[in-house]
């Protein structure tokens, strides 16, 4: 193999004055970030339109299952060009003109990862809700709890405990699909990697680094909710499967 | 006894040829998803003066699609045995791969809407500026003497069409590019009146048909071709075939007309590659 | 106390209550029994507007529950009820099980609901396990737990519906003897159990059913005397056979 | 932007079917390919000798961790260097058989943790009536837990199997041509991304959306069989 | 036909066998009792091979199975088995439960396999089902499949651990009188089974368990007459009260 090995090529200086080195960590500045941001936004409505599957109301079902059904359905790239080459044209002209001018690309790249991940989510909290016995909705409904303090106090929270462990390959997903987001022009670390790449040839060098980072990142989030998952553990209680 | 590439394509009796997909009218694909192009003309010669020096008639040629990314390890991997798209002879490229003479001399410019009102690089203060993965248009910019107070923020489209895609849409000022790659985009835009290539050149890049590192048996050859073609006046016919004519597949014009740089590439062939 | 006047209720096509008419007076205590799957839980659940009903009508302590207007949490709130699997909240400890619905529902500081909630356990006898979690208890102690968070409610009146059914044997009695108790000190009671012996000593009245009719509504000696119907006959047969 | 140009699709639908067809043929060979090395791996990590399961744990949580995206470049630029280490020959492969392999290699991780907990999923005793029968390990695998298995996880392997139809998508990061790379490629070409993109999405939506329903009756009839 | 001699088996540091040592005879039917985690279905699993196990020796047919040399395979296709939860291969029609083992294991064409099996089928009662899936048949009439399916491989003994007690009350009948027949016929039979009416008529020999030793081992009328450990007594108290 005459492939030519080079270390030090990370502490070379590049066009804009930044070293090679200094271009993987700003990649992974903003991974990080897409990725939490993301998550938050996932987690928030992945919640609401999991809990709104789970309700006795039909038409909060069908707007839960049609959105699930929409988001999952489509891959990742299509809806990130669909945010941001498509919505804006199909909006007011005065919107449009705003998103694209003054909406930075980072809310774009957010929304786009956040609502796809946020399908995802939403299944797992509904079949964690599911998954609890029925009278414990019962029990919080005969003790005069109205329907929203069933979920506050009895169900979510072991909904959540349940489907913790699928949360967790969801949470550490997030900093995959995050890759994708280089294509709308959001700096992060794939991007890096291929500009790397583009410029210097080191393929093998670059490959290694950023793989490297990517399984840190997840296994950072693994050990982050592998702690929650242990502070919130039940005793006297066995969970811990959750769906898939 | 036969050396590198030319060895290579005696022993397997194939040559593949790399190509671009969407650099019009450079390497892209017809109508019928067949990569066509002035600079796949070019390597058409290439071919046939390979088949002649090697004595191989029935000489099997591959077409093997490539992307800015990836083409230069294709190239030192041996997937592709030249490169004939639209790639920028550098310096720093030539670490890694070699070049041929060069039948392409571009300048970096900018593309804009005609109601933005930027004229010039005076006027990008600011401004957001989109450019392709893989070049700065800042530091491009900077370089310029006019340019030297300027501050603009970089975007980034994944390919050239994004890029022209922001400007199109408003997202941005600017497209800093090579201007026959915007004058290709701006040709295949749904209303080629609304844009124009504004401002100074930023910087003159050759373009040269790819090579493996180190081989000179080869790139004797190919030069010869090329240098055969300039001399012959061949190449500027194919140059009118392509750039000043309607063009596949949808028998658009670019009308661009041939720059002097060009001229005098064509004349002194060089395969000197910029900083 | 109770009034259940003609009530139907359809799952689907399906008929789960037929016609169904009775009542229960303050301070009387009536046992519902029956064949599996003849309605029984699907009754009890509609006295508690758990279930939705289609036809006809039931009041609870003077407030109609079909009434689009009613404060359903509120009479809810009112009503005790004991489920056949216990349902405490396996994430709270037993304190915060008996303490949670006091203080969100009826607005009680968190110091008062954990004294009355204390007071009951003692009652039910199981103080000692104020800090666990209903995971930590066997099945008998996690019922009493339960009747005890109906009871720090201050129910008018309380519903159960097989209450010693997922229990071992040797915890039925634990928890009958706790439901005998609270039958003497005049609670209101709507009992859904097999457990005759209970019904025998406390029972005013017994009702039977069967796929979704109430077929027998008796006192409890004419019930045990002479049922009428061959039906509960068999039923009775069976049950006390054991 | 309210002149919509929707010759750019049917100019080139070919192309675009061309495209699908790949993807199609990616998807197949990966689930193929993916669920009889998911099967090994599974059946490796469940084994009782300690490297066996080592290598599938390390295997299944290396690809389990990084981009796929990022694995079909790397996969597509280094595997030529290995081949030619092996080989000492330059072996082209292209970015159309290279997808063929990295989608195996890396859906595999996903199979397998789906065939493992299938695997796990069926009684214990079922083994031992297996053994108790007279059948070898092969045989008890082979005869009595891999189709129970199989049959217990085939929605949630096909539920996989449209993520994987889904994220063949990302192979134009490779210049492959596939469904979303054939429309990528015209639009570079032809400029009309707008059109594009709405087009390709709901194609995608469609097929998945029958698919997943289809998954879910299914998903009903298994539940009755058990 | 088996001799256990001296057999210990450890779950780690838990010792589950201690020190085990029987026999049974060709034609003798042996019962084995116990409480439940007293080791009786790890005794007879060590039998089959089924379970590994540390110390002592298990000869069965002449034999040795602690032997590495010994082809375990082909040893367990000589021994049925028929476990607690029935254990047909739920994927597979009747038919081809009964057929399989023939096919792959004793190399018998299909034909012959599958006649063999319905004939097995129709001596326990259930010709009509050959086409069904388990799932469709009731656990009585499973079980009696699954004593076809071990019946079918010309077994020289036949190993049953609890294969009445997964059923409901009405059906254990019908699976012990396919047990009584066989032994009447000479089957040498090693039986786990709390059923002491089987036991009664037609053991030979009754084992009782504790603890993971063998704390009996007696003639069926000397065992039944008076038992000398007073844990056995204690227990044969508690299950002939049923
Ligand atoms: N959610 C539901 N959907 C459809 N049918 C139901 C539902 N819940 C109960 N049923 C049916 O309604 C009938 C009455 O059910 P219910 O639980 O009230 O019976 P039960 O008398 O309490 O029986 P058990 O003694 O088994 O508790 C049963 O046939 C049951 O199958
Ligand atoms: N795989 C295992 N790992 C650890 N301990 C085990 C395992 N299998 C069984 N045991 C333990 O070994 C002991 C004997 O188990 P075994 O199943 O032989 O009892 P048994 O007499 O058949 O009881 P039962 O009547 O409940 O079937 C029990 O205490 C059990 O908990
Ligand atoms: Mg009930
Ligand atoms: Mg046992």
């Amino acid at each position: 193999m005459d492939y030519h090995w080079d270390w030090q090529f990370f502490f070379q200086e590049t066009d804009d004055g930044l070293k090679y080195y200094e271009w993987v960590v700003s990649g992974l500045g903003w991974t990080t970030a897409v990725s939490l941001a993301s998550l938050a936004v996932a987690l928030l409505l992945g919640s609401v339109l999991g809990v709104m599957r789970t309700t006795p109301k039909r038409w909060l079902v069908a707007v839960g299952d049609t959105y699930v059904d929409v988001f999952r359905n489509v891959p990742l790239i299509v809806q990130l060009f669909l945010w941001f080459f498509v919505v804006p044209e199909l909006v007011p002209q005065q919107m449009g003109i705003w998103m694209k001018q003054d909406l930075p690309y980072f809310v774009t790249a957010v929304v786009g990862l956040g609502l796809y991940t946020a399908a995802r989510i939403a299944e797992q909290v509904r079949s964690g809700i599911n998954s609890l016995p029925r009278g414990q909705r019962f029990a919080g409904l005969a003790l005069g709890f109205t329907e929203w303090q069933t979920y506050r106090y009895v169900r979510l929270p072991m909904a959540y405990r349940i489907v913790l462990p699928a949360l967790t390959s969801e949470a550490m997903n997030i900093f995959k699909n995050s890759a994708v987001t280089y294509a709308v022009g959001i700096l992060e670390l794939y991007f890096q990697y291929k500009q790397i790449i583009e410029k210097t040839s080191q393929v093998l060098e670059i490959t290694i680094v950023v793989t490297l980072a990517y399984f840190i990142l997840a296994f950072v989030m693994n050990r982050l909710l592998a702690f929650v998952e242990k502070r919130t553990r039940v005793p006297g209680l066995i969970t811990g499967t959750g769906g898939k | 006894q036969l050396t590198g590439t030319l060895q290579k394509i005696k022993e397997s009796g194939t040559i593949t040829v790399g190509h671009r997909e969407s650099s019009v009218p450079f390497s892209y694909l017809d109508a019928d998803q067949k990569p066509v192009g002035y600079a796949m003309d070019l390597c058409a010669k290439v071919v046939d003066a390979v088949k002649s020096e090697l004595k191989l008639p029935n000489l099997q040629v591959k077409y093997q699609a490539v992307t800015s990314q990836n083409r230069i390890p294709l190239m030192q991997n041996g997937t592709i045995d030249l490169e004939c798209g639209s790639t920028t002879n550098s310096v720093a490229r030539q670490q890694q791969v070699g070049f041929s003479v060069s039948y392409f001399i571009t300048s970096v410019r900018m593309a804009v809407r005609k109601d933005s009102g930027v004229k010039d690089i005076g006027d990008l203060n600011g401004k957001p500026v989109a450019t392709t993965t893989g070049t700065t248009s800042d530091a491009l910019i900077k370089q310029n003497e006019k340019g030297r107070s300027i501050d603009v923020r970089n975007i980034y489209g994944k390919d050239h069409a994004d890029s022209f895609l922001m400007v199109e849409s408003g997202r941005a000022s600017a497209f800093v590019m090579d201007d026959i790659l915007l004058a290709g985009l701006i040709a295949n835009s749904k209303n080629p009146a609304n844009f124009a290539i504004v401002g100074p050149s930023l910087r003159d890049e050759p373009y040269g048909v790819m090579l493996r590192k180190d081989d000179a048996p080869f790139k004797a050859l190919v030069d010869k071709t090329l240098v055969d073609l300039m001399k012959s006046g061949e190449a500027e016919k194919l140059y009118t075939k392509w750039f000043m004519n309607p063009i596949p597949p949808r028998n658009v014009n670019l009308n661009f007309p041939m720059s002097p740089a060009l001229k005098a590439a064509l004349e002194t062939p060089t395969d000197k590659g910029v900083e | 106390m109770i009034q259940i006047k003609n009530v139907s209720k359809w799952y689907g096509s399906f008929q789960v209550l037929t016609d169904c008419t009775t009542h229960v007076a303050k301070g009387e205590v009536v046992v519902v029994c029956g064949p599996s799957g003849s309605g029984k839980s699907t009754l009890i659940k509609c006295v508690n507007a758990l279930e939705p009903f289609q036809q006809g009508s039931i009041v609870v302590n003077g407030i109609a529950i079909e009434d689009p207007k009613t404060n359903l949490p509120r009479l809810r709130s009112q009503v005790g009820m004991v489920f056949q699997h216990f349902e405490l909240f396996p994430h709270m400890t037993i304190t915060d099980n008996l303490a949670i619905a006091q203080i969100k529902v009826l607005g009680r500081s968190r110091d008062e609901a954990v004294n009355k909630g204390l007071k009951l356990l003692d009652r039910v006898g199981l103080k000692a396990h104020a800090g666990k979690f209903p995971g930590q208890l066997s099945g008998g102690q996690q019922q009493r737990v339960a009747i005890a968070r109906a009871l720090a409610m201050d129910p008018i009146c309380m519903l159960f519906d097989e209450p010693t059914s997922a229990l071992d044997p040797e915890m039925i009695n634990e928890v009958l003897d706790v439901m005998v108790e609270l039958a003497r000190e005049g609670m209101t009671m709507m009992c859904v159990t097999h457990e005759m012996g209970f019904a025998r000593k406390v029972a005013h009245r017994v009702i039977f059913m069967d796929r979704g009719a109430i077929v027998e509504d008796a006192a409890k000696d004419d019930f045990f005397g002479k049922p009428r119907s061959e039906r509960a006959q068999s039923f009775l047969a069976k049950i006390l056979q054991h | 932007m309210s002149d919509f140009d929707f010759s750019v699709i049917t100019a080139n639908w070919r192309f675009l079917a061309e495209g699908l067809r790949y993807t199609l043929q990616v998807t197949v060979t990966a689930m193929t390919g993916g669920i009889i090395l998911g099967t090994l791996l599974a059946l490796m990590r469940l084994s009782s000798i300690k490297p066996l399961q080592w290598f599938a744990a390390g295997y299944v949580n290396f690809f389990r961790s990084v981009p796929l995206v990022q694995v079909i470049l790397a996969f597509y630029l280094i595997l030529p260097l290995v081949l030619q280490f092996v080989t000492g020959r330059m072996i082209p492969i292209g970015a159309e058989n290279s997808a063929y392999f990295t989608f195996t290699i890396f859906e595999a991780a996903y199979y397998s943790e789906i065939m493992r907990s299938g695997i796990q999923s069926v009684p214990r005793g079922q083994i031992g009536a297996g053994y108790a029968l007279g059948f070898t390990y092969s045989q008890t695998m082979r005869l009595v837990v891999l189709p129970q298995a199989f049959r217990n996880m085939l929605p949630v392997l096909l539920t996989q199997t449209i993520v994987l139809f889904q994220d063949v998508s990302l192979v134009y990061a490779i210049g492959a041509t596939d469904f979303f790379g054939a429309a990528d490629k015209i639009t570079q070409r032809d400029l009309r991304p707008v059109e594009m993109y709405t087009t390709v999405a709901v194609v995608y939506f469609i097929i998945c959306f029958v698919l997943s329903r289809l998954v879910k009756r299914l998903q009903a009839r298994i539940a009755i069989i058990r």
